[in-house]
């Protein structure tokens, strides 16, 4: 019956080791965007500050840090500075329910699955009233734009969150790894769900080519527009530990988790996230935008149907073999 | 008394923030309340060991039906209502209804004799409830799937715009 | 293998999903994954025959739906001897018809569909046949009339085959009904949809005391399900919509409507043989046989006279139909059964030896036809196979199941076997007229070339020949009759083998065949002269019987002239009334007019001022505000529950 | 102290009528769709709170609260596109603004 106060108890350790680390991945989750993109458009990439430029996002860091905070004037304050918040807390809850190996996870509750849906939802609410708070027409648009994207893509990667749980009978995050143990990766049993959750992914963490709620060259910026200095940190931290949360997630329900042979089951689960995100961000440096109507198509027309379809013909195998 | 004091900071989070969400001016910040609100709900639901239902609790409430609130605020009045007055002249007497109607409730409720089951709630539901979905309440899905099905097309065509 | 069973409907239906889907965009246009489809299950039914051969263990797998209230409902299939009999034939036979097509229709704009619906006909009647229990029956039995619905009406802009489809599926709908009552009120009194259970039950005999309307509760119902086989099997008297449904392209006639669909009647009844059989008296048995007998009867008379060779088959199929059931009705089980097996290999063949012709001549009259037997040697001969098998010639398929059917009937009835004897002779009659008119002689309609069809039109016909001419000797008496040793009814014995009679059989399918020679060929007796000769008969039978009529006069006119008598009715004698009423009313009006203006009208206008005082006053009560209600509505709940709290 | 069905019950009932309070005095019919919303939670906490301490068996309190959810979200979706609507023919999200039915 310490349920409630475990909880609290997980809250408090996520956020206060997954800060840490978060901010470490997400240092560099920007620097390998960077240096990423600059061998796909044959750059260099950062290349300065330190030894190839691996300091480079330390130094951002450290400047971002010492920036002023500047409201604007008509802002709702009070909103204007929980916005960020909400939108880092949300992406670091997610990491609740990962498991980094065998015993390396911090709940394993027994309805993983749904909580990490749950938390990736609660992202927009941020996004939304961020965009509105900033008391800016593009921040606005850009605020409008996610929500009705997020929401639309929630569906999709709850579809192929479902045909996975149905596949392993569980909802349990570890249960479904310790599943593919014995009938192999998901990825090969399951992989329309893969490609599924993987497009849905990209388009719930805001990146290329879904990227319109911050398209650069129509909105300024999206909904951060306005924000600068530690806030504007807090929704880029947010956001690279939701997508990196988006590929512990898709590791652990397709890639076989920790599984492997001779290296630590630590390494080998990094080196499958690893592998997912430097997909996500070849995905990034290699396709165009997607139009707001060809996007929100893709998702009502295309995925989601095909997640349903899935999902029958999931269930029709688990019945019958 | 662990489980007391969880009890009470999640009525508390609940509350307040129900009451943020009735009674404050700016509606933009009723419908943020209404996370916390959600979310205490969802802790409660955690209490009674009820997992399942406060991770649908928190994927819909918050997830969603927040969102389109805040979504439909914002296609509509957003911040432009502010300086509006948001409520209407009958406050004096609502305010009389639900506090006669709490006191009422609360008072039925304290001395109403519950039956109380001996039995303990199984360790984990989801599948529970997902069998009886399927066997016993399948008649309750079925219309359920209905209604939702209704009530998409219903919102499509109302929010439809006229041509 | 017998555990795979349950994939056999599902391969067509996918075929048939898989289709609608992609349509043109497959190859062939969807002919190949539709002919793999049913193939596939041609090979498993092949494989299950051979599996049943060895250890007839009926097999069946259950999955639970749903519980109704207490009562569970089970979908499951069952694969005993009757089964795999009716797979064969299905699956076999589809396959034939369903490669056969793909020349047929070919160049047709809406190729990919026909293939669509075939396949799902072939889904749905496997699903009928495979079906464990009533309510699976049920939904196969729709599916099929659907299937049959859309396949007649598939030339839906020629309004003769829109009209054909409707007809179709409204007279059939009349017998389904039937057999929906019939259903119903089996599982009300036994409480299952499921074969055995209802078995077991009816042979204990749960049923045995009851009775609806002073008939036996168990002869009523067997006679309402035997209604649904009247219908799809085009019995007397809903059989009209037979011949009509030879709207629909050729091989939708030989599949659906000769060699499959129309069986399922009979399979039905087979199927649900140890109900009519436990009916008191045999009587539900009774009523089979004698609806058959007639209608084996009226079907091949009417045969004679038809000109469309589509509708001379499509007679002799409802009077073959009218044989199968002629034989279950007097106990031949087997009889019946083999009769079906052998007519949907040698009706299949001969539908699609009518079709190439159609193919070949652009027209279905057979008096403007003649002497294709030198330009098409292929579909002469395999049609003429055909007709030998119908006609009941040894050694030819039809020969040994008609005969059996003969035997069992005379052993029960001479009344009904002088009915079926005389379908035999006018069956070999009116089908030689049709190979003489078609194939014999010269041309009668000089612009038309005929050619012999393609490879893949006739390559079916030869197999299917071949089929008709071997597949009779399963029950040929002197192989020791295999066919009765694998499908046959614990209780009833067959009668043994007769060689007399079998001989008479074959002398009356000849005399036939001579008949038809000395009319038709040398012209002993012209036709016409025949034809003046029986005079009022002969308009009797040319018009069908006059059963559309009828259906015209007993349905149609009474309800217009009911209509035309309350009509009268209400004219003359309830207006009159009411006139009178009237001016006697008018009188007391006057009187009353005074004293109305005066002292009613003064009251009245009294009230409907306080009235409308009062409601002035209300009218501010109506805000139009939804918060003002709600505000009330929450005070009433508060006043209930104080008054509930405080009482 | 324990936990009891009772404390549930209590904080049920007072979401109730916060829920019902909002229901009777906004003007924004949003706002009042928020006040259906806690109503609703209000009713769920009820189901669960049963479920648990009266009928533990049967979590038949569990699957009607995941029904409520699910019906709640047909009224969110169903009631914003009325509001939706009503703004663009009347321009107004006010409900005694929105008045047409009255004498």
């Amino acid at each position: 019956m310490s349920w409630g106060l475990e909880i609290v108890k997980a809250v408090g350790l996520t956020i206060a080791v997954f800060t840490f680390l978060a901010v470490v991945a997400a240092m560099l989750g920007v620097l390998l965007e960077r240096k990423i993109g600059g061998w796909i458009q044959s750059r260099l990439g950062p290349k300065h500050v330190g030894p190839q430029g691996l300091l480079q996002t330390v130094a951002d860091t450290i400047k971002l840090l010492q920036k002023e905070h500047i409201a604007p004037r008509a802002a709702d304050t009070a909103i204007f500075n929980t916005a960020p918040l909400i939108v880092a807390v949300a992406g670091l809850l997610d990491w609740i329910v990962i498991p980094f190996g065998p015993n390396l996870i911090v709940r394993d509750l027994n309805i993983g699955v749904v909580f990490f849906a749950a938390m990736a939802s609660l992202t927009v609410v941020g996004i939304l009233v961020g965009g509105f708070a900033s008391n800016n027409k593009y921040s606005l648009l850009g605020g409008l734009r996610s929500a009705s994207q997020m929401i639309s893509y929630e569906l999709p990667l709850a579809t192929a969150l479902i045909a996975v749980a149905m596949q392993a009978g569980t909802l349990s995050t570890l249960g479904i790894v310790n599943a593919q143990a014995q009938r192999g990766w998901f990825v090969f049993l399951q992989f329309p769900a893969f490609v599924i959750f993987l497009i849905a992914a990209t388009a719930e963490v805001n990146r290329v080519p879904f990227d319109l709620p911050e398209a650069e060259s129509e909105l300024v910026a999206g909904y951060f527009s306005e924000y600068t200095g530690m806030r504007f940190a807090l929704f880029q931290l947010g956001e690279y530990a939701e997508m990196f949360a988006m590929a512990a997630m898709a590791t652990t329900l397709f890639l076989g988790g920790w599984r492997g042979p001779i290296l630590p089951p630590v390494i080998w689960f990094l080196l499958k996230m690893y592998l997912i995100v430097f997909l996500l961000m070849w995905t990034r440096w290699t396709f165009p935008r997607l139009r707001l109507d060809q996007l929100l198509n893709l998702s009502w027309k295309l995925l989601l149907p095909a997640g349903l379809i899935w999902i029958l013909i999931t269930g029709f195998f688990i019945t019958f073999f | 008394m662990g489980e007391l004091a969880a009890f009470i900071i999640l009525s508390a989070i609940t509350l307040a923030s129900a009451v943020v969400v009735v009674t404050s001016g700016n509606i933009v910040r009723s419908a943020l309340s209404l996370v916390p609100t959600f979310l205490g709900v969802t802790g409660l639901y955690i209490l009674l060991q009820a997992e399942f239902v406060a991770g649908i609790q928190v994927l819909i409430y918050a997830g969603a039906i927040t969102v389109l609130i805040l979504f439909v605020i914002m296609l509509t009045e957003g911040g432009t209502g502010l300086r509006v007055r948001q409520t209407n002249e009958q406050v004096p007497l609502s305010i009389l209804a639900a506090a006669v109607l709490a006191v009422l409730l609360v008072g039925v409720l304290a001395q109403a004799p519950w039956p109380r089951a001996a039995e303990l709630l199984p360790q984990y539901t989801a599948s529970g409830i997902g069998e009886a979905l399927l066997t016993n309440l399948v008649l309750v899905f079925e219309v359920t799937s209905l209604v939702l099905l209704v009530a998409l097309m219903g919102a499509i065509i109302v929010a439809r715009r006229e041509r | 293998m017998v555990e795979l069973a349950w994939l056999i409907p599902l391969l067509p239906l996918a075929a048939c999903a898989l289709i609608m889907a992609f349509g043109r965009r497959l190859p062939g246009h969807g002919a190949y994954l539709a002919v793999a489809g049913i193939a596939l299950a041609a090979v498993l039914s092949i494989g299950i025959f051979f599996q049943m051969l060895g250890h007839a263990e009926p097999y069946e797998a259950n999955v639970r739906w749903m519980l109704l209230g207490q009562v569970p409902l089970d979908l499951g299939i069952r694969v005993d001897a009757l089964t795999t009999v009716m797979l064969l034939v299905v699956t076999v036979v589809g396959s034939m018809i369903f490669i056969y097509s793909i020349g047929y229709m070919h160049g047709d704009p809406r190729y990919p569909r026909f293939f669509a619906y075939l396949s799902l006909f072939a889904a749905s009647m496997l699903l009928l046949v495979l079906a464990n229990n009533l309510l699976f029956l049920y939904a196969g039995w729709e599916l099929v009339g659907l299937c049959s619905y859309l396949l007649i009406g598939f030339y839906f802009e020629k309004p003769s085959a829109a009209r054909a489809s409707m007809k179709a599926f409204i007279t059939t709908r009349v017998g389904d009904f039937f057999m929906f009552l019939g259903i119903l009120l089996l599982f009300l009194h036994l409480g299952t949809f499921r074969f055995e259970d209802i078995f077991a039950k009816v042979r204990e005999g749960a049923l045995g005391p009851l009775t609806i309307g002073g008939l036996p509760l168990l002869t009523v119902a067997a006679v309402l399900l035997f209604g649904g086989a009247v219908g799809k099997s085009a019995q007397v008297p809903l059989h009209t919509w037979l011949p009509d449904a030879m709207e629909g392209p050729t091989p939708v006639s030989a599949l659906i409507h000769a060699a499959t669909m129309v069986a399922a009647g009979v399979y039905m009844v087979a199927r649900m043989f140890t109900l009519f059989f436990a009916s008191p008296g045999r009587e539900a048995l009774e009523v089979v046989a004698w609806i058959g007998g007639i209608t084996a009867l009226m079907a091949a008379t009417i045969g004679v006279v038809q000109d469309d060779i589509k509708r001379v088959l499509a007679y002799s199929t409802i009077s073959q139909l009218g044989l199968m059931m002629l034989g279950l009705g007097v106990g031949g089980y087997t009889a019946g059964m083999f009769h079906l097996m052998t007519h949907a290999f040698f009706k299949a063949l001969l539908f699609l030896g009518a079709g190439s012709v159609i193919h070949a001549m652009h027209t279905n009259s057979i008096k403007e036809m003649g002497g294709l037997a030198k330009v098409m040697p292929s579909t002469y001969w395999t049609f003429l196979i055909g007709t030998l098998a119908l006609a009941g010639v040894f050694p030819f398929a039809g020969f040994w199941s008609k005969d059996e059917i003969l035997l069992e009937t005379l052993h029960h009835n001479s009344t009904l076997f002088a009915l079926g004897a005389l379908t035999s002779f006018l069956t070999a009659f009116y089908m030689f007229r049709v190979i003489l008119y078609t194939f014999m002689g010269t041309t009668r309609s000089p612009r038309a070339h005929p050619h012999e069809s393609p490879r893949v039109m006739t390559g079916p016909l030869w197999v299917l020949a071949g089929f008709s001419v071997v597949v009779g000797l399963v029950g040929a008496p002197f192989l020791g009759n295999p066919f009765q040793g694998f499908l046959h009814f614990e209780g009833v014995k067959a009668v043994p083998f007769s060689l007399g009679l079998a001989a008479a059989s074959l002398g009356i399918a000849g005399l036939g065949i001579v008949a038809a020679y000395a009319v038709y060929y040398w012209k002993f007796v012209p036709s016409s002269a025949l034809r003046r000769a029986v005079g009022p008969l002969y308009t009797l039978v040319v018009n069908k019987y006059y059963v559309d009529e009828l259906y015209a006069v007993a349905i149609v006119r009474p309800t217009l002239w009911v209509a035309g008598a309350l009509r009268s009715f209400d004219i003359y004698v309830i207006d009159l009334l009411v006139n009178l009423i009237g001016l006697g009313g008018l009188g007391l009006a006057r009187l009353y007019r005074v004293v109305d203006i005066y002292v009613v009208d003064g009251a009245v206008n009294m009230i409907g001022v306080a009235v409308g005082l009062f409601g002035q006053t209300l009218r501010y009560v109506q805000t139009g505000r939804a918060q003002n209600y709600l505000l009330v509505i929450a005070l009433g709940v508060i006043v209930i529950l104080a008054a509930g709290l405080f009482r | 102290m324990q936990v009891g069905l009772t404390h549930f019950l209590v904080v049920s009932a007072l979401l109730f009528c916060l829920g019902l309070y909002a229901m009777l005095s906004r003007r924004n019919a949003v706002a009042i769709l928020m006040g259906i919303e806690l109503m609703l939670n209000a009713a769920n906490i009820n189901l669960v709170a049963f479920n648990k301490y009266v009928a533990p068996a049967a979590l038949n309190g569990q699957v009607f609260a995941l029904v409520v959810i699910t019906l709640a979200a047909c009224e969110a979706g169903v009631g914003l596109a009325l509001v939706m609507a009503a703004y663009r023919n009347l321009e107004t999200v006010h409900v005694d603004e929105i008045n047409v039915m009255k004498w």
